[in-house]
């Protein structure tokens, strides 16, 4: 039983907010252990050193919203035998995505003065509508235990244990009281992806989705529900459009209840 | 439909023991069957679990590879030996392929025997018909080997094995010398034919034409697809085949193997309880029912 | 029949206390009345009461000190008995191989206050599966050793409760070491108790009690009588096991399937419902390996998960169906007794208020 | 004269993406440019249309690494559009929260980011190899800055538990306690760090800056107070805009704030220090004295220590909120939306983060603003290369570089938060097969 070899990891970065690759950092009582483990030979955001590729495992933060990054991410899958999107941005596009449901045009004139020189994208996309990916670790931000079960299954060969169905059970395995049974609070938490350790109703508010849709989201259903509670047509848009909003089924429920 | 209908190995418990605690066991052998097939012939490291180990042909094992999980794998090896306890293993995925990296010398946990074995006491002096489909012939292997080594106890053995193409055939050899044993038939069928393949094409069920029945003195077991298995059923039937006289193995997924974890229930029963051998009249209302 | 008043309740929590055990019992969390361990009786909810329907729960005042004037929350026993999460055992790798670990522990001592009728038979639902079978669950079983009860008789009936129908109470008739009735009789507030076990018996000796007389008695069966008029919700159980086997395929299963959000809510809440899956949990060098288990759901894809099949149950429909047949009739062919004590939890609990008893009665309905 | 180029395409250890091109000609810098690449992400464009409600959730995302502080200007500006001020021990909760980002990001600029440049490192892993334990130590104080975020706000990055008028559920005391014991380590490292990075070879470097930051009549800023510089600046947030603009700059494409009187400006630890030196706790002062530093810090090269010092202020002044802590009543005040413009200045870990709002009767939003800290010192640091470069010209190319590319992270830059309105300058940047 010899130990594995050490793999060679690499995290690159698109448009996002950096905050799932200091998921990475926040590891305080791992990040020793996982560099000892792993060659970490591309991390922009903690390290000068750079190696050359081919990588074993890419970390691929952020989405794909420039003709530049359309482009570098194919040379990153060609240079990574496994491509593993971290976080909404990269396996959704993320709040960014929010542009592809207007103009983009509207959108630099509003916060630019001279938009001719932006060049950008009419959108925002996950980085599997560009090249193949081997495994998606959700949220927004992602979280650190799964980060790092999601290392450590392939320094050890096998696929990430992240389970895909909803918070709500992760919810009452912690003996939550739901907020919507209790309070009459929409939440997204049946149909939204576990994984977060269901924080909002913890903290006594609905679950926004920010880990995107669960194995089989049933939003129809839920969307009706909120219709009961008193929410308004506009705010189950709202609620379905935010850090996952070009996530299929979110999509769909979305534009079901756009007038 | 309470209790097992078939046999069931001698299961040792205490009353108070985590039932969840593996054995360790060394892989004595590592042997390839096919690519990505493969048996592991194993040796329990404890003597007196070594000793106290009995089962049935029909049985499995839950096998652990370090840090991985935990799988359910039928015993193939002779019950009479029971010393070193043979599983062969196809590479599925993650457990299946942990314990492919494995090798002779390295050791696994495993625990056992669960579950019902094939009805070879009553099919003692009777026709046993075999019918088998695709990668899931591992478990009636044992009924192979058993008849094979008490031949005079039994009647006709006649092998039926369907694939879908000509490449999926493992153990051609195996199958060829299986032939060769007296009062023994080999049948082989694959859906597509290729350039080589000189035996039948088509269905399994096709096969049935092939072969007499005596539906007075025969019992079939099987072991396969669950499609495959339907209408192999269906048509074992209207040769005049009862329900009582068919076996088969079934596959749900499994955690504990104690009916403690619920998962692999199969409508009113549990595969590693009454199961994974089931007698057909007593799933004949669940077994047509998608989604079981 | 024995008396305790009020103000000796206290005492009660106190004698056990003494007695080593730790108080567990009904407090108010986060808008909810929850299983928690209790410092004291004051922890309890005094004077509080929830209201219930099929996906709302509301909590309420009341007029009165009530300690039990309320029906079942969101929380069941088992979290005690069978936990969300369980470490099995765990394991090293050494030179040759690995070396297994067991790290067991005693189960402390519980004394569980304020459990109804209808979760003492959940409880006996669990035992047949978790400790009746060839293999026991030894942290079920231990467990289960080391519990006092305090069984309380419900005085109010929750809007989505039917335990008269599936016949687990609202009285409470074994299992128990003590039984009280709350009585609330204008400035009058005492326990009716049952005595159930020699220990229970043995306790009432440290506190102050005396013989209940024939009409406090009566009062006290009153109480029970008026709560079992009062249910919620009804259920016909009339050859249930056979009416959903003759229905497996019924239309009703698509319509439930297109309302489920197969969150597993029910299954959570569920008293009875014990199903687990088993995980690896490694650290990062691959030395050092836990089998953990925790609390899973049939409503999960991977709950049936089969190499090179996918899942089994697929489809919603199918989900659906495999719980609330398992819990009505396929629980009977398994463990000889329902799966279901009717205590409504699935439907006050379900986030868009599906209701088992609404869907027994549309395949009752559609078949007769 | 020869003509020689400094380039670093793809800077490292800053947050987010950008690149560096230094023209020298002799020993004259000729040009200088920050070029952030990272992509745009319109948040201010975004926002229209949303509630404003969802203002702090949603401007959390323009930065993992300073969220706490999208949210506290966001629920600030918000609240002051509606009218409502948050006091009590809600407050005292939102400075916490905030002390717990100030320690995480601190200890990791200082320990993770910035150190290794002192003593010649890639990273602070490799630097872990010859110095375990110090960072090791960094490792744990930024961890009690995440735990304290975590127990507040349910996670580190993006908590969830901030809102409008206070928060989802207010701790008990009970609960804040197991922080206290933590904080108390905590204090203790960062004495310890304060002194270790005073130790570090830091080179000679004063600076002219005009120091802006917030100042509040008795407290080290955090949310609130007045806008102020050293040189005479002293207004209300509801006035930044009359003051400050942003500067189209011809080499670069790249919006710079400028105060609109005099120019580039200085925010970040070293202009909130050198501002309030006076109330930072007496422990702070200690130790800062201790460290060779005077209550005005002008080596930007020296913010290393001051942010140490400001770890140190954090754990303290945490330590002092738990102490008095009650938990409150409600645990959030009522936030009602009416038609109107809300202004808010926090401080940020690297520097002041300003958002204004207009938001109409039913609480949407109709337009935003937001200027963050690195922005605002785009200039600075520009500024500051150009006096590196000919200070340090007789060094070879690379390790010219690398001292370029330590006087930016001098200032820590957030290049995600920078460019959610920064034009950007394509770079081929490839990567290295
Ligand atoms: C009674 C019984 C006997 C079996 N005998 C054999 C045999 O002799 N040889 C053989 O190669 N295979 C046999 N199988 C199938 C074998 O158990 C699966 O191929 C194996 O579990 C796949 O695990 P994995 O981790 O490699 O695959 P993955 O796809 O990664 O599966 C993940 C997990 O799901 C569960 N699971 C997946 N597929 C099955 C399955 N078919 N049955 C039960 N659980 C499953 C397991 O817990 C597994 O760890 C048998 C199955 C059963 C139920
Ligand atoms: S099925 Fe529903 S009513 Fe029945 S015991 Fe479970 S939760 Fe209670
Ligand atoms: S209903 Fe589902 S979760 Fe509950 S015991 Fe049955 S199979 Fe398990
Ligand atoms: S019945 Fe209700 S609680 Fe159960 S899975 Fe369906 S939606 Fe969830």
């Amino acid at each position: 039983m010899a130990p594995a070899p050490k793999l060679k990891l690499a995290v690159w970065k698109f448009a996002s907010c950096d905050g799932c690759q200091l998921t990475l950092l926040n590891c305080e009582d791992e990040l020793l252990a996982i560099a000892d483990r792993v060659d970490i030979a591309e991390f922009r955001e903690a390290s000068r050193a750079v190696a050359q590729g081919p990588y074993d495992l890419s970390l691929v933060e952020g989405s794909i919203t420039t003709v530049r990054d359309a482009s570098r991410i194919l040379e990153i899958r060609r240079a990574s035998k496994t491509l593993v999107t971290i976080g909404a941005c990269a396996t959704a596009g993320g709040i960014q995505a929010l542009r592809n449901f207007k103009d983009v045009n509207d959108f630099i004139s509003l916060v630019y003065a001279s938009p001719q020189y932006i060049d950008t994208l009419a959108t925002s996309t996950a980085i599997a509508a560009h090249v193949r990916v081997d495994f998606e670790l959700r949220g927004c931000p992602i979280d650190a235990r799964q980060l790092i079960e999601v290392i450590g299954a392939y320094v050890h060969g096998h696929r990430p244990r992240t389970p895909s169905h909803s918070v709500c059970i992760e919810c009452k395995q912690r003996g939550t009281v739901c907020v919507m049974v209790a309070r009459g609070t929409p939440c997204l938490g049946p149909v939204t992806h576990t994984g977060c350790g269901a924080l909002c109703p913890t903290y006594h508010r609905g679950c926004y989705g920010c880990f995107g849709p669960m194995e089989t989201p049933n939003t129809g259903s839920l969307s009706e529900w909120w219709g009961h509670l008193g929410v308004r047509e506009e705010d189950v848009v709202r609620a379905f459009r935010t850090f996952n909003a070009d996530a299929e089924a979110f999509r769909r429920e979305a534009q079901a209840h756009e007038h | 439909m309470n209790g097992p209908l078939s046999p069931v190995g001698v299961q040792h418990v205490e009353p108070r023991q985590n039932p969840y605690v593996p054995h360790l066991a060394e892989i004595v052998e590592k042997r390839w069957e096919a690519p990505r097939i493969f048996t592991y012939r194993l040796r329990f490291r404890d003597e007196a679990r070594r000793r106290a180990f009995r089962f049935f042909p029909g049985q499995f094992n839950m096998i652990y590879a370090f840090g991985v999980g935990e799988v359910p794998i039928s015993i193939v090896s002779d019950p009479e030996d029971a010393d070193l306890l043979d599983h062969t293993i196809r590479v599925a995925g993650d457990v299946t392929g942990a314990l492919d990296r494995l090798d002779a010398g390295d050791v696994v946990g495993l625990r056992g025997p669960y579950g019902s074995g094939w009805p070879l006491e009553e099919a003692r002096g009777k026709d046993v018909i075999l019918v088998t489909g695709g990668l899931g012939c591992a478990p009636v292997v044992s009924v192979i080997n058993y008849v094979v080594k008490r031949r005079e106890s039994y009647g006709a053995l006649k092998i039926l094995h369907g694939i879908k193409t000509p490449k999926d055939l493992l153990y051609r050899e195996r199958f060829q010398a299986w032939g060769r044993i007296p009062n023994t038939e080999v049948h082989l069928t694959s859906d597509q034919g290729d350039g080589q393949w000189r035996y039948h094409i088509g269905v399994v069920t096709n096969l049935f034409r092939r072969i007499t029945i005596d539906t007075r003195n025969s019992l079939v077991m099987m072991c396969g697809p669950e499609t495959m298995m339907r209408f192999s059923v269906r048509d074992l039937m209207t040769q005049g085949l009862s329900a009582d006289r068919i076996y088969l193995s079934l596959e749900r997924n499994m955690k504990c193997a104690v009916v403690l974890c619920g998962h692999c229930q199969y409508g009113p029963t549990f595969v590693c309880r009454e199961g994974p051998v089931y007698r057909y009249d007593r799933i004949q209302p669940w077994f047509d029912v998608k989604e079981i | 029949m024995q008396i305790i008043e009020r103000s000796a309740f206290p005492v009660l929590c106190e004698a056990l206390q003494r007695r080593g055990y730790e108080l567990v019992g009904p407090t108010l969390r986060d808008g909810a009345i929850v299983y928690d361990r209790l410092a004291s009786a004051a922890d309890l909810p005094i004077g509080w009461t929830d209201e219930q329907q099929g996906g709302a729960y509301r909590l309420k005042q009341r007029p009165d000190g009530a300690l039990f004037g309320y029906a079942v929350g969101p929380h069941s026993w088992k979290k005690y008995f069978l936990p969300s999460e369980q470490a099995l055992w765990r394991a090293e790798r050494e030179e040759n191989g690995f070396r297994i670990i067991e790290d067991r522990r005693d189960a402390p001592k519980l004394v569980l206050i304020g459990v109804r009728s209808c979760e003492l038979h959940a409880m006996a639902i669990q035992d047949k599966v978790l400790m009746g079978g060839a293999c026991v669950d030894p942290w079920y079983a231990s467990q289960r050793e080391r519990v006092f009860i305090v069984a309380v008789n419900c005085g109010q009936a929750g809007g989505t409760c039917f335990c008269v129908s599936m016949h687990t109470g609202p009285k409470a008739t074994s299992g128990y070491d003590l039984a009280l009735t709350e009585v609330l009789e204008g400035d009058r507030h005492y326990f009716v108790v049952d005595v159930g076990t020699e220990a229970g018996e043995a306790l009432l000796l440290d506190i102050p009690h005396r013989e209940a007389r024939d009409e406090e008695a009566k009062t006290a069966e009153e109480v029970v009588t008026q709560t079992a008029k009062t249910m919620g919700r009804t259920m016909d159980t009339t050859s249930i096991k056979e009416l959903l086997y003759a229905n497996v395929e019924h239309p009703r299963w698509e319509r439930v399937a297109a309302r489920c959000l197969a969150c597993g809510n029910c299954t959570m809440v569920c008293p009875t419902c014990y199903c687990t899956t088993v995980e690896d949990v490694t650290d990062l060098a691959g030395e050092q390996t836990e089998r953990r288990r925790t609390w899973d759901s049939c409503f999960t894809m991977d709950f049936s998960h089969l190499h090179g099949v996918g899942s089994v149950r697929s489809s919603t429909k199918g989900r659906y169906r495999q719980w609330m047949t398992h819990k009505l009739a396929t629980w009977f062919d398994q463990f000889g007794t329902s799966g279901c004590v009717g205590c409504g939890r699935c439907i006050t609990w379900c986030p868009v208020a599906i209701d088992i008893t609404e869907e027994v009665r549309a395949i009752r309905e559609a078949t007769s | 004269m020869s003509t020689r180029t400094i380039t670093v395409d793809t800077l490292a250890r800053v947050e987010g993406e950008g690149a560096l091109t230094v023209t020298l000609e002799g020993d004259t810098v000729i040009d200088v440019k920050l070029k952030l690449f990272e992509p745009p992400r319109f948040f201010e464009a975004l926002l229209r249309g949303r509630r404003f409600e969802e203002a702090p959730d949603i401007t959390s995302r323009i930065c993992g690494i300073c969220p706490i502080a999208y949210q506290m200007s966001a629920a600030h500006a918000m609240e002051n559009a509606c009218g409502v001020r948050v006091d009590g021990a809600l407050r005292v909760l939102r400075r916490l929260i905030y002390c717990g980002e100030w320690i995480e990001s601190h200890a990791l600029h200082v320990y993770m980011l910035h150190a290794p440049d002192f003593l010649g490192y890639e990273s602070a892993i490799h630097m872990a190899k010859d110095h375990p334990a110090i960072v090791e130590r960094g490792l744990q104080l930024k961890k009690v800055g995440n735990d304290v975020i975590v127990l507040l706000g349910g996670r580190s990055v993006h908590p969830v538990n901030v809102r409008l008028g206070g928060f989802y559920k207010a701790p008990t005391k009970l609960e804040l306690a197991p922080l206290a014991e933590k904080l108390r380590w905590a204090r203790d490292a960062a004495i310890e760090t304060v002194r270790w990075v005073a130790s570090l070879p830091i080179p000679e470097f004063e600076q002219d800056y005009e120091f802006v930051g917030l100042r509040h009549p008795d407290e080290y800023p955090f949310n609130e107070g007045r806008l102020v510089s050293d040189r005479g600046l002293d207004i209300a947030i509801s006035e930044y805009d009359a003051h400050f603009a942003e500067e189209q700059v011809a080499h670069s494409n790249a919006l710079h704030s400028t105060l609109r009187e005099r120019g580039a400006y200085a925010v970040g630890p070293l202009a909130r220090y050198s501002l309030n030196f006076d109330r930072l706790s007496p422990l702070a002062q200690e130790a800062a004295r201790a460290a060779g530093l005077g209550p005005v810090c002008r080596n930007p090269f020296q913010s290393i220590v001051v942010r140490s010092v400001e770890i140190l202020y954090a754990c303290d002044e945490a330590l002092r909120l738990i102490d008095g802590y009650e938990m409150p009543a409600r645990h959030a005040v009522e936030v009602r939306p009416r038609a109107a413009v809300g202004y808010a200045c926090t401080e940020a870990p690297r520097g002041i983060l300003y958002h204004r709002y207009q938001i109409d009767e039913h609480g949407t939003i109709l337009d935003a603003k937001i200027v963050p800290p690195t922005s605002q010192n785009q200039k600075t640091i520009e500024r500051d290369l150009a006096h590196v470069v000919p200070k340090y010209v007789s060094l070879p190319n690379e390790q010219l570089t690398w001292r370029c590319e330590q006087a930016i992270r001098n200032y820590d830059p957030c290049i995600s938060c920078a460019t959610h309105f920064l034009t950007l300058t394509i770079e081929q940047a490839s990567v290295r097969t």
